[in-house]
């Protein structure tokens, strides 16, 4: 057994552990941090893996921004804890245990019966990139080969947003998303929120860039704009811009109508819908990656700054 | 020169592994949260900047060595005022008791 | 104004070639990730006056690195020593930094410092948690932060 | 056995692991908790597959990959939205559970606005 396999076991049994412990602590903000923990490791996993773009992506998204999310309306809820008693009877536990056991059992006997070998679309997908000129084929698959999947889920996007939003009571309606955030202005909360951001902008829009060879792409660099963006608004140097902003509609709405202005324009002049003429592929991709990061991240910002709490103004 | 770079990595990492390993002995080991922070700040500060040295030598390009640093110096900045952030809620938890 | 926004781009500069090296396709990222940086780091943090001293900074870096080791070594040696040597305490600290960024530069070297964790102010003066209150921690604060005035804020 | 099959059997794990907190834990923020974690463990199995696929030259087969980076952001958008959901709940009823008794329950104990 070589060392690297003892480490992948260690790295497994932690996760479960962590997995275990979310589900069965008692307290929710106990679970959260376990949470946390557990999507950071797992975004180890994917590095051994050899998916660093979802690596990235885990790491960023999973763990950080969903961990921020969990911990908030954990600590939100918390004293809302006690009043819960209604916990789930005998009968449905073991029920549940059984179908979970079937479930997994199932789950892990397809695993260690797998086809050998494996088929695959990596050839596939690395002959054909001459078609865009991008080195890193996972993002040729988001932007070309898949393209359609990805303009969905930038919609998919503006959807929760827009669900959030209509959460808010009909008096806060149009105004700020959240609560306002005043720390004290000598803190170093306020000090780290100074400092931080221009370097998480310059690491941001580096990520997006070398995502056209290297892992990356606009959904990490995205999520590392919305966090130095959050940290400012946490610390109070900066406010979420009213939900009746029309420049904030412009940027929620720029990256899927540009994917889809595009998108049309190759039904129209190409082959079919969201075909890119290879000359110009490149920088029609890196316009839409462009379009894209802003709306990445003005929607992961405000879908964790959740609904509308305060009219303009007040 | 690659036998020497080798011999920094490995004193250097291995002592870096060290103050982590001590510095969780005394997130387990201390009583309360603020002489944990002391543990984890220091202890663990010292491990990364002792990889991050050790690993210096196995830098492919200059470059790849100034990206190491960076690692460390934003790891310090990231520790250095998290650990002030989780000290100051700790005291005044501690005299709201 | 415009030397300091010039220097602040220098350094967005020198970490974008760190994170992507020097390569003339990468000129348009690179001036929009340079070009915003500096105007968020102009926005955020207004820039400081004072003279600034180069081999003062030196001393800096090098008491920091030593304080580092001295740190890292303490906790070591206490968290393994068996007996656990700790006698935990809070120590106030009369500064004479300006509130606001200097103090938090201040706190933020001094978290380093062994046997100290800045836990806020009170009263215009910091308060340290120390892990050994009889160690002569005032006088190693007080000795950090002339470092940091001679080479930052000469003021 | 492989480190790709561990990761595999851990990802079966994790999905067994989340359908049983989703059933039997009943608080909402739990069972959101839960749900994200089978949710992790079908990206994994996506990614032990893409891994087995591994050819010309990548170390995991980008399609399963990229469809994986979709579904993450896609999954967070959705537990955004049940968080939001959730606080709007506790707001408004002042409770945070889904059981039958809560229709009649919620007047007497009402702190939200």
């Amino acid at each position: 057994m070589s060392i690297a396999t003892i480490f992948e076991i260690v790295l497994a049994a932690v996760v479960l552990g962590l997995g275990i412990w979310t589900i069965v602590v008692r307290e929710t903000y106990s679970a959260t941090v376990g949470f946390v923990a557990y999507g950071l490791l797992v975004a180890l996993i994917w590095v051994r893996l050899d998916a660093i773009d979802v690596a990235l992506t885990e790491a960023a998204i999973g763990g950080g921004l969903g961990g921020v999310l969990l911990l908030g309306a954990a600590a939100q809820l918390r004293d809302s804890e006690p009043a819960v008693t209604d916990a789930a009877g005998n009968a449905v536990r073991v029920c549940a245990a059984i179908l979970s056991a079937l479930t997994a059992a199932t789950l892990a006997g397809a695993v260690l019966v797998l086809p050998d070998p494996a088929p695959t679309l990596a050839p596939a997908a690395v002959s054909n990139a001459w078609a865009t000129s991008l080195a890193n084929p996972v993002t040729n698959v988001l932007m070309a080969f898949r393209a359609m999947d990805t303009m969905l889920e930038k919609v998919v996007l503006l959807l929760a947003i827009i669900g959030v939003w209509s959460l808010a009571p009909d008096s806060a309606w149009g105004g700020h998303p959240g609560p306002r955030h005043q720390a004290d202005p000598h803190g170093v909360l306020v000090f780290l929120a100074r400092l931080l951001p221009p370097i998480g902008i310059v690491v941001g829009i580096y990520v997006l860039w070398t995502g056209a060879n290297h892992p990356g792409g606009a959904f990490q660099g995205g999520a590392i704009l919305a966090a130095m963006w959050l940290l400012a608004i946490m610390a109070g140097l900066a406010d979420t811009p009213p939900v009746s902003s029309r420049r904030l509609r412009l940027i929620l709405v720029a990256g899927p109508g540009l994917f889809l202005v595009v998108g049309i324009a190759g039904l129209l002049f190409g082959s079919a819908f969201l075909s890119y003429p290879p000359a110009q592929a490149k920088p029609l991709i890196l316009a839409i990656e462009v379009a894209m990061i802003l709306t990445i991240a003005a929607t992961l910002g405000l879908l964790l700054a959740g609904a509308p709490e305060r009219r303009t103004g007040q | 020169m690659s036998l020497l770079g080798d011999i920094i990595t490995i004193v250097a990492v291995s002592a870096g592994a060290f103050f982590f390993l001590a510095g969780t002995v005394g997130l387990l080991r201390f009583p309360d949260t603020l002489t944990r922070l002391h543990a984890l700040t220091k202890a663990d500060n010292l491990g990364l900047g002792l990889v991050v040295l050790g690993l210096l030598p196995q830098a492919a390009s200059l470059r790849d060595g100034f990206k190491l640093v960076s690692i460390w110096l934003l790891g310090l900045l990231a520790g250095a005022t998290v650990s002030q952030l989780i000290a100051r809620a700790a005291r005044q938890g501690e005299s709201a008791r | 104004m415009a030397l300091k926004a010039a220097s602040r781009a220098a350094w967005f500069l020198c970490l974008w070639l760190v994170l992507a090296g020097a390569d003339p396709a990468d000129i348009p990222a690179a001036a929009a990730a340079i070009a915003a940086a500096t105007w968020t780091s102009l926005r955020l943090l207004e820039p400081s006056t004072a003279r600034r001293s180069v081999r003062a900074i030196g001393q800096l870096v090098l008491l920091f690195l030593y304080h580092s080791v001295v740190a890292g070594t303490d906790v070591a040696r206490r968290a393994l020593d068996p007996r656990l040597p700790l006698r935990p305490g809070f120590v106030a600290y009369p500064t004479r930094l300006s509130s606001g960024i200097r103090r938090n530069v201040f706190t933020t070297l001094t978290s380093l410092l062994p046997g100290t964790v800045p836990t806020g102010e009170e009263n215009g003066q910091l308060v340290y948690h120390c892990l050994d209150v009889e160690q002569p921690v005032v006088a190693e604060l007080a000795a950090e932060e002339a470092a940091l005035v001679r080479a930052l804020y000469n003021d | 056995m492989s480190g790709v099959t561990v990761f595999g059997l851990c990802a079966a794990a994790a999905v067994g692991l989340g359908l049983y907190g989703l059933i039997t834990n009943p608080q909402p923020l739990r069972k959101i908790i839960a749900f994200n974690l089978l949710g992790s463990g079908v990206f994994l199995l996506f990614g032990v597959i893409g891994r087995r696929g591994a050819a010309a030259g990548m170390g995991n087969d980008p399609v399963p990959q990229a469809l994986v980076i979709t579904g993450v952001v896609v999954a967070f958008s959705a537990t955004a939205l049940a968080i939001a959901l959730v606080l709007r709940l506790f707001q408004t009823t002042g409770s945070t559970t889904l059981s039958n008794a809560a229709p009649s329950g919620t007047g007497s104990n009402p702190s939200g606005d």
